[in-house]
């Protein structure tokens, strides 16, 4: 081959913690850069129904209900040249950097990672890896976010947590370049990969909020590829010759919660399904998003597989049954408080007035409160906007993951539920699939029917314009992969 | 425009939040649209046309109430700086020289967290757009009618320093703050725009030009309709309003009579 | 009688920054004194600058001497901007040099001359409009200036407005500062012979202050002239324009053209006014006196006097 | 020179006091309108993790020891860290300063030499239909959104002509639009405060009096009028340059460059309290050294200014 | 104690010199028919008016009467809405609504003027060095060291002390006098043949203003420059100048050499004026005031004083006087002089 490009990339937000486990890292626009820069012990395909693939590890081996054994890759070489072992294993997953309570990597520990209870080194290739109880969705964990390998040697020599977290040395096809604090990344091609060359020799991620500015930029070719394109412009690029539209499959979803243990008109049931079944989620797909979201009305997604219950239909667009609902509700045409940020999420503010209109035609008095902070919007309670993904396929990376006890909602005493607690945990810790099939049917069934606290909106797709002839391939999830093509190892 | 943003009820054909997902985005008349929607539609397949006139009436409201607010302040403050020397001036210039120097962004982000938002505050906190310029403006102007002029031969009249101020000095000073007045305007609207997107200015349901400036612009080149109306709009409130101020400043004034 | 009494009222004004050290003095008005009687006039006359306004100024309570006292009808008058001082206002009023600033442009006549009869509630408000006709009358000018604004009318109309409004409270005293130096010839001849008139009517005291020597002579019965802030001269009108003791005061009267004769008696003064900032050792006047001995550069002269109601500031002359 | 320091003394007084309450204003407004944890850390975060952060920066302590701790290290030139990536606050925002100096010196300078002469030749021209014509568009100048602007400029240069990139600040041919964007609303009022302020000068005697020396119009305008007029048009200018500040926060979202005025946003988004105190702190210090500056130029071009003032003002 | 001022009598003496008879003369400016409407309304109404070369001429007027419109117009100084007719001729040229290009070859060069109000006719941020020098380059071509050194000669020439330290002072610098100094010094960089002073002292300090009166009238007689001289103070006038033009409502009314005019004035209007200034020795007199104010724009059918005059009768209201001859040197217009002496 002849000459590598380089990747001129637009993105709407950037951040500069480079470190894949910080607290701040669990965001959108960071895992999009990162996912270039580490590669993790085992690789999700997300192309190809989250398939799990070997990457860092070569082989996974289950010693007995709570261990794990794995083999490393050999001939990996870190950016800074020196050789991973499985001492960077143990460090990368040790109490200190990820394990701990007060490790920087204790949010991405919970939320990916929360089985882990130890990891032993048992020669230079190998690790073993101890889990506090059996856990269906190990291997799944280790593909998903948080398994990233670090050189452990690099970390001990960096001035400061600050100084590592803004520029750590890991194995993957991209290392870091340039940073400009808020404004671009540079990333350039570790051509010793193990995975292969590199396609491009270097990727610059500039920060360009405005999305016009972006298409704009694109036109003028200033850059290759620009992210987050709303499916308003889809139009302005699909016609211009050299470019094109790519992405839009997703596997994220927004959806939104209900905070009735702060908002005392919310706790009548009833009143919170009325509010569901109000919701023309289709109007929104077709019509706001023109076609490029799906309606989401149920948490059973179909990478699950057979955990899935074919006959369960979720909520859906049922005008009659919410006023059926609201009659039997005590609900009297009280406001409801809809407190929202409005730009955190892509076509937001959209969303929160088309809701707010359906829910009016329901007889449902919703008031949408634009708020300029976080705190705001905690304090206010009522309805929330939320949105979240699966990494990997099972419930317990969506609806467990989403609403679990240590996530915003139950943690800031919006709702809480000790029954779906207690299912949601025998769902994470048991193997045995008819126990996790009535544990995710009962869960649905609580958050559905019982106690309503969330409603599935809309898939969110990730939609990228481009240049025509770039190669690549967009994900379901934010991660953007421009790496090498990676044989397919799976995970058997 | 005063006619439109009063009689908004009253001639705009939709409700201002009325959606119609399915005809999102739709042209002007004339550009391939319905006569329905004069205008076109926007994001939410709302009907522009019904959307201005209500914007032009918040817009309207907002930036005269605020602009009327901050011409206060200012002339009040600068007044008082003209009238006590001494440390009460000096207090009062250190003011204006904090909110010369503050970015409006945080002063906004204060009314904010402190009394939370809502369209009274939000005309307040514009209010606050400008004062210290108008402050500057209004002390200059009483210092120059100061001892030699028709102020001090009021006040050796014996009148009281009240009647000097109100009676004489504001109304000549008047002129000058009302053409201050009309840049303020204008500019108000473009920062309201501004605070509309950072969720800091007028709120959903309700909607202003700056709300409508503000997400036409990702739409400049989808549909740009939605961004032209409004900002003709300003354009042309802008101009008649500087038109206006200069007419004005010639009526109130009888030596160019 | 005397109606005012000035008392070696010094005022000194700061130059330069006020902030920090040593603050920097310009004297205005040194140790002056002057006295008006009822009835009478008393002109001051100087060079620009030589403190003919401040002393005016002073002399109204308008500005607080930093030095020496004044009296007004034998009571020192109260402190400024005091409601003892606004109502002693009514009492004694101010006649503006530059009339178009002195007037509020957006105010007709009739409001401008009614304005003191509101300030100190004088008769009801119903009346006001008959008390401003007469003064309208009494000043020369008629109903129909009531309504139009100060820029309609023209230099010597707005200057009777001026003396219109100082009048409407009934004043004993008025100070006139350069009230007809802007004004034509002819037009000043008009003020200057209502200004006796109204004095003779209604036995007004007034301090006159002017640098046209030969309008000062025409209206006053005393005369001050001032220099650099102090007086150097002062006596019977005709008898200091017609015999001036003071080498300053012969300068400016030999500086006035006659008719005819033009220049023929002028004296030329040499040098220029000098500053109140850097004010000279010794008399004041001697770096312009071509009889400057060294007793003029060490010591200032006092004012004494040389003959009965006459004093001057000259060691050659007392001596 | 004495007197000099006795003028310029309480202005710098005053600034440096201003400074002071600007800082303790930010700090205050910024740390009781929302947890930097949440807004960093996003709604989704875990309880532990949110409080981990506050604790690691000292934001679980009660506000006043907060401020207290700021203001010591402040007065040591410690002026925090980052709370988004941990650098020096004050490296970062020198880092951009540059840049965003690079974007408004160029755009007053456009000010001034589009403003001045549209102004001068309108005022010449005054009540003809060149004269209104201008100053219909003058509005239209200050009216129209710098983000409006902005983007116009890139359909047209970049997108249509592609003479100019659309964003960054790496060649010289990224700075062209940003700054015309940036330079063209400050010109439009610029032109219209100066037309008035010639129209001014134009009816002064010294003006008629040139003529009457023989002195050429075009010399009387370059040599006698335009001096003068100059004198207010500079108090303006040193007003402007507030607004300069928040005009750059709009251009640059526009044209993805990377100054303080997106810094700016973002850290006062993330309640990012070191980065937007430091960027205050300079952009007060800007304004006030700016004022002192054009105070200066006054002395320069205003002789009268330069010898002893009376304590009058 | 007279005596002590007889070492100061050099000025006198100048002054009690018979003043020049200008019979030989040749004119160096003549106005006839002047005309100047401001957007329609009338403010000249006909102005003749002859200046001979060498000759000191005064105008005087009350204020509004057209004596500066009458030399602003000729010298191309009013604004636009200006609209000039009639004839202002120095030698062949008509300056009278002239084109730029040719009134910038007599402004400055051969005609000057300088103004009431020294301290705003020179320009406040320059140095008057550089504002003298301005004009020495555009007619006398100077540069550099020559010019400066010529500057200084005319400092000292206007009588400022000190000349080359004051060339680098600002106008704020210095006082009332002195910038009038300086205005003329400007006005002699030129080397005019015709110097307009459109009241040179108004401004200033009664004894400023004889200075002033006095170097103006000694330059005039040195240079052998034709002088006009503006004022509404007859007395100032009347000690400068040979002859006096007074000006009612923008025509001239009278025109007589100044013993003439003082000791027999024929005019009502100039016996007014006379009678309005205060006397400066004698007992205390009622001045003559004259009543009213001056027409406004379009004048009266008849003559435009007879409102206020005096010695008015019936005719005056309608017939329109011209000017008519009682001496050689002394017209007057007024129908109840002319009547019988007119030619
Ligand atoms: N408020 C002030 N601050 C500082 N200096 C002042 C102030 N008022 C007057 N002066 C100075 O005091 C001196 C006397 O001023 P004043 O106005 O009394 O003079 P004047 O004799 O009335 O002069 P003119 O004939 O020009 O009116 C002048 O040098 C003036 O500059
Ligand atoms: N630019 C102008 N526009 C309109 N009218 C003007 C203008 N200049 C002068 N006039 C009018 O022309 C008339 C004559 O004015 P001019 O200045 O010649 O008077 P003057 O005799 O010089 O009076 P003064 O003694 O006050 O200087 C006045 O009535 C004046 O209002
Ligand atoms: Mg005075
Ligand atoms: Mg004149």
């Amino acid at each position: 081959a002849g000459q590598r490009p380089s990747l001129n990339i637009a993105v709407q937000d950037l951040r500069t913690i480079l470190e894949p486990v910080d607290a701040s890292s669990v965001a959108n626009v960071s895992w999009r850069v990162q996912y270039s820069i580490y590669d993790q012990l085992l690789r999700t395909n997300y192309n190809d129904n989250f398939r799990l693939n070997f990457a860092l590890a070569k082989s996974l081996k289950q010693i007995d209900a709570k261990t794990h054994e794995i083999v490393l890759r050999d001939n990996v070489k870190f950016h800074d040249g020196s050789m991973m072992t499985a001492d960077d294993v143990v460090f990368s997953l040790s109490p200190e950097r990820l394990r701990g309570e007060k490790a920087p990597g204790a949010a991405v520990f919970a939320n990916f990672l929360s089985s882990i209870a130890d990891v032993q080194k048992v020669d230079d290739r190998t690790v073993r890896l101890v889990t506090t109880t059996e856990d269906p969705v190990f291997a799944n964990r280790l593909g998903a976010w948080g398994t990233q390998i670090i050189s452990a040697q690099a970390w001990k020599a960096a001035e400061s947590y600050d100084a590592w977290a803004a520029r750590p040395v890991g194995t993957g096809p991209y290392r870091i370049g340039e940073v400009r604090t808020g404004d671009e990344i540079t990333l350039i091609a570790h051509d010793e990969y193990w995975g292969g060359q590199p396609p491009f020799t270097s990727i610059r991620f500039k920060r360009l909020p405005e999305i016009a500015a972006r298409i704009a930029g694109l036109k003028a070719g200033d850059y290759d590829i620009v992210t987050d394109i709303t499916p308003d412009h889809i139009s302005e690029i699909d016609g211009v010759s050299g470019l094109s539209v790519a992405g839009g499959e997703a596997m994220w979803f927004r959806f939104l919660t209900f905070a009735p243990l702060k908002t005392p008109i919310l706790r009548d049931v009833n009143l919170r399904r009325a509010l569901a079944f109000a919701i023309d989620r289709d109007a929104l797909a077709e019509g706001l998003w023109n076609g490029r979201a799906k309606a989401l009305t149920g948490w059973q997604l179909p990478i699950f597989g057979e955990i899935n219950d074919p006959d369960r239909k979720g909520v859906s667009y049922d005008p009659a049954m919410a006023k059926e609902l609201l009659a039997k509700s005590s609900y009297k045409g009280e406001e409801i408080p809809y407190p929202t940020v409005g730009t955190y999420y892509p076509m937001q503010l959209p969303d929160n007035q088309a809701l707010v209109e359906m829910w009016k035609a329901a007889g449902i008095n919703v008031k949408l409160i634009m708020c300029e902070n976080w705190d705001q919007v905690d304090n206010l309670g009522g309805i929330n906007d939320s949105s979240g993904g699966a990494f990997y396929a099972d419930p317990v990376s969506m609806l467990w993951q989403i609403l679990g006890p240590t996530n915003s909602l139950q943690v800031t005493g919006g709702w809480a539920n000790a029954e779906f607690n207690k299912l949601g945990h025998e769902l994470e810790t048991t193997t045995d699939l008819a126990k996790r099939k009535a544990a995710f049917k009962r869960m649905q069934d609580i958050v559905e029917i019982d106690d309503p606290c969330i409603t599935p909106l809309h898939s969110m797709p990730f939609i990228y314009g481009q240049k025509k002839d770039i190669d690549w391939q967009p994900n379901p999830l934010p991660q953007m992969y421009l790496g090498p093509k990676l044989p397919s190892e799976p995970v058997a | 425009m005063l006619l439109i943003a009063i009689a908004a009820p009253l001639i705009a054909p939709h409700d201002i939040t009325a959606m119609d997902l399915r005809h999102r985005l739709d042209p002007p008349f004339g550009f391939g649209g319905t006569v329905s929607h004069l205008f076109g539609t926007d994001d939410l397949g709302r009907d522009v046309a019904s959307r201005l006139y209500f914007s032009i009436r918040t817009s309207l409201l907002i930036a005269f109430s605020a602009t009327l607010i901050s011409v206060f302040i200012g002339t009040a403050i600068g007044f008082v700086a003209a009238y006590f020397r001494g440390v009460v001036e000096h207090f009062l210039l250190l003011l204006i020289d904090v909110q010369a120097s503050l970015p409006f962004l945080i002063v906004a982000l204060a009314m904010l967290a402190f009394f939370g938002n809502s369209l009274v505050l939000f005309v307040g906190l514009m209010g606050l757009y400008g004062w210290e310029r108008n402050a500057r403006l209004a002390r200059g102007l009483a210092l120059a009618a100061g001892a030699q002029g028709y102020a001090g031969a009021t006040r050796q009249l014996g009148a009281h320093p009240l009647r000097i101020y109100l009676r004489h000095i504001l109304p000549n000073s008047a002129a000058t703050l009302l053409v201050a007045a009309t840049v303020t305007f204008p500019e108000i609207v473009l920062v309201e725009s501004g605070l509309s997107f950072l969720g800091l200015g007028v709120q959903p349901p309700m909607t202003s030009l700056g709300v409508m400036v503000g997400t036409g612009r990702e739409y400049i080149t989808r549909a740009s309709w939605m961004l032209l109306a409004p900002s003709i709009v300003i354009v042309v409130t802008a101009m008649a309003i500087s038109v206006l101020g200069d007419s004005l400043r010639d009526k109130l004034d009888p030596t160019l009579r | 009688m005397t109606l005012l009494r000035l008392n070696a009222v010094s005022r000194r004004y700061p130059i330069g920054a006020q902030v920090f050290g040593q603050k920097n003095f310009l004297t205005a008005v040194d140790a002056v004194s002057l006295e008006v009687r009822k009835g009478q006039t008393t002109g001051v006359v100087g060079e620009s600058g030589c403190g003919k306004s401040t002393t005016g100024r002073i002399a109204l309570g308008l500005e607080q001497a930093d030095g020496g006292q004044v009296l007004f009808e034998g009571i020192p008058l109260p402190q400024a901007d005091t409601k003892d001082w606004r109502a002693k206002r009514q009492r004694m009023q101010l006649v503006f040099q530059d009339t178009l600033a002195a007037l509020d442009r957006r105010m007709t006549v009739g409001d401008l001359i009614a304005e003191p009869l509101i300030i100190h509630r004088i008769g009801k408000a119903r009346d006001h409009a008959q008390r401003v006709l007469e003064l309208l009358e009494a000043v020369g000018l008629s109903r129909h200036h009531q309504a139009l604004y100060p820029h309609q009318l023209s230099g010597g109309q707005r200057q009777r407005v001026v003396l219109a409004r100082a009048l409407a409270p009934n004043p004993s005293l008025l100070v006139c500062d350069e009230p007809v130096s802007a004004l034509d010839v002819s037009v000043q001849a008009q003020i200057v012979n209502l200004l006796m008139d109204l004095q003779r009517e209604h036995g007004l005291g007034i301090l006159f202050i002017s640098h046209d020597l030969r309008i000062v002579r025409h209206v006053s019965d005393r005369i001050v002239v001032m220099y650099l802030g102090r007086v150097v001269e002062e006596g019977r009108a005709d008898a200091v324009i017609d015999r001036p003791a003071h080498p300053y005061t012969r300068a400016l009267v030999s500086a006035l053209p006659r008719l005819p004769g033009g220049f023929e008696h002028y004296v030329p003064l040499p040098g220029e006014p000098p500053s109140p900032a850097d004010r000279p050792q010794g008399c004041p006047f001697h770096p312009r006196c071509a009889l400057a001995k060294d007793i003029c550069r060490n010591s200032e002269p006092p004012l004494l006097p040389t003959e009965p109601e006459r004093q001057v500031a000259c060691h050659l002359v007392t001596d | 020179m004495t007197s000099f320091v006795y003028y310029i003394a309480p202005k710098i007084l005053r600034a440096a006091l201003s400074i002071v309450v600007v800082v303790t204003l930010t700090f205050v407004v910024l740390r009781a309108s929302g947890d930097p944890a949440l807004q960093i850390l996003g709604p989704s975060a875990r309880a532990p993790d949110l409080e981990a952060f506050r604790q690691r920066w000292g934001l679980d302590q009660p506000l006043y020891i907060q401020y207290v701790h700021y203001l010591w290290a402040a007065l040591q030139g410690d002026f925090g860290n980052s709370m988004l990536g941990g650098r020096p606050a004050m490296q970062l925002v020198l880092e951009r300063m540059p840049l965003t100096l690079a974007l408004m010196l160029p755009a007053l300078a456009l000010n001034v030499l589009i403003g001045i002469p549209i102004g001068a030749y309108a005022a010449m021209h005054r009540d003809s239909w060149i004269d209104r014509c201008v100053m219909m568009l003058t509005v239209l100048g200050f009216t129209v959104p710098s983000f409006v602007l902005g983007l116009l400029f890139i359909l047209i240069f970049s997108v249509t002509l592609g003479l100019f990139p659309s964003g960054g600040a790496d060649k010289w041919q990224s700075f062209v639009l940003p700054v015309l964007t940036l330079g063209i609303g400050g010109a439009a009022v610029i032109a219209r405060f100066t037309r008035s302020a010639m129209i001014e000068v134009l009816s002064q005697l010294y003006v008629v009096a040139a003529s009457a020396k023989g002195v050429t119009w075009r010399q009387v305008i370059h040599y006698h009028a335009l001096p003068n007029a100059l004198i207010p048009i500079l108090t303006l200018l040193g007003l402007m340059l507030g607004g300069q500040v928040a005009g750059a926060v709009l251009v640059e979202a526009v044209f993805g460059w990377p100054g303080i005025g997106q810094l700016l946003v973002i850290s006062v988004g993330n309640r990012d309290l070191a980065v937007v105190q430091v960027i205050l702190l300079l952009v007060a210090l800007t304004m006030t050294s700016a004022n002192l500056m054009m105070d200066l130029l006054y002395g320069v071009i205003d002789p009268r200014l330069r010898t002893n003032r009376s304590a009058s003002h | 104690m007279l005596t002590m001022f007889a070492r100061n009598s050099a000025v006198p003496a100048l002054l009690s010199a018979a003043p020049p008879i200008t019979t030989c003369a040749k004119p160096a400016m003549k106005i006839a028919g002047l005309t100047v409407a401001f957007d329609g309304v009338p403010v000249l109404h006909g102005v003749d008016l002859l200046v001979n070369k060498g000759e000191a001429v005064g105008i005087v007027g009350e204020s509004g009467c057209g004596k500066s419109v009458t030399w602003r117009a000729v010298l191309g100084l009013l604004p636009k809405s200006a609209s000039i007719n009639g004839e202002a001729r120095m030698e062949d040229t008509n300056l009278a609504g002239a084109p730029q290009a040719v009134l910038d070859k007599f402004r400055g060069g051969r005609i000057a003027m300088i103004f009431q109000d020294p301290a705003s006719a020179l320009n406040p941020v320059h140095r008057i060095g550089a504002q003298i020098i301005e004009a020495l380059r555009l007619h006398r071509g100077l540069l550099g060291a020559a010019a400066r050194a010529e500057a200084r000669r005319l400092l000292d020439q206007v009588g400022i002390p000190d000349a080359e330290r004051r060339l680098n002072a600002y106008p704020h610098e210095l006082s009332g006098g002195q910038n009038q100094r300086v205005m003329i010094a400007i006005a002699l960089a030129g080397q005019p043949e015709l110097l307009i002073a459109d009241e040179p002292t108004t401004a200033l300090d009664a004894t400023v203003q004889a200075q002033i009166l006095l170097l103006l009238k000694q330059i005039q007689r040195d240079t052998g420059m034709a002088l006009v001289m503006i004022s509404h103070d007859l007395a100032a006038v009347a000690a400068v100048c040979d002859r006096l033009c007074v000006m009612y409502a923008g025509r001239i009314v009278e025109e007589a050499p100044t013993r003439v005019l003082l000791t027999d004035p024929q005019h009502p209007y100039t016996r007014d004026l006379i009678g309005a200034i205060p006397p400066s020795d004698g007992p205390r007199t009622r001045l003559t005031s004259i009543p009213g104010g001056p027409p406004h724009g379009f004048l009266p059918s008849g003559c435009a004083y007879a409102p206020r005059c005096r010695s008015t009768d019936g005719r005056c209201s309608n017939m329109k006087p011209d000017l008519a001859r009682v001496s050689s040197q002394h017209v007057v217009r007024c129908i109840h002089v002319g009547e019988g002496v007119r030619q």
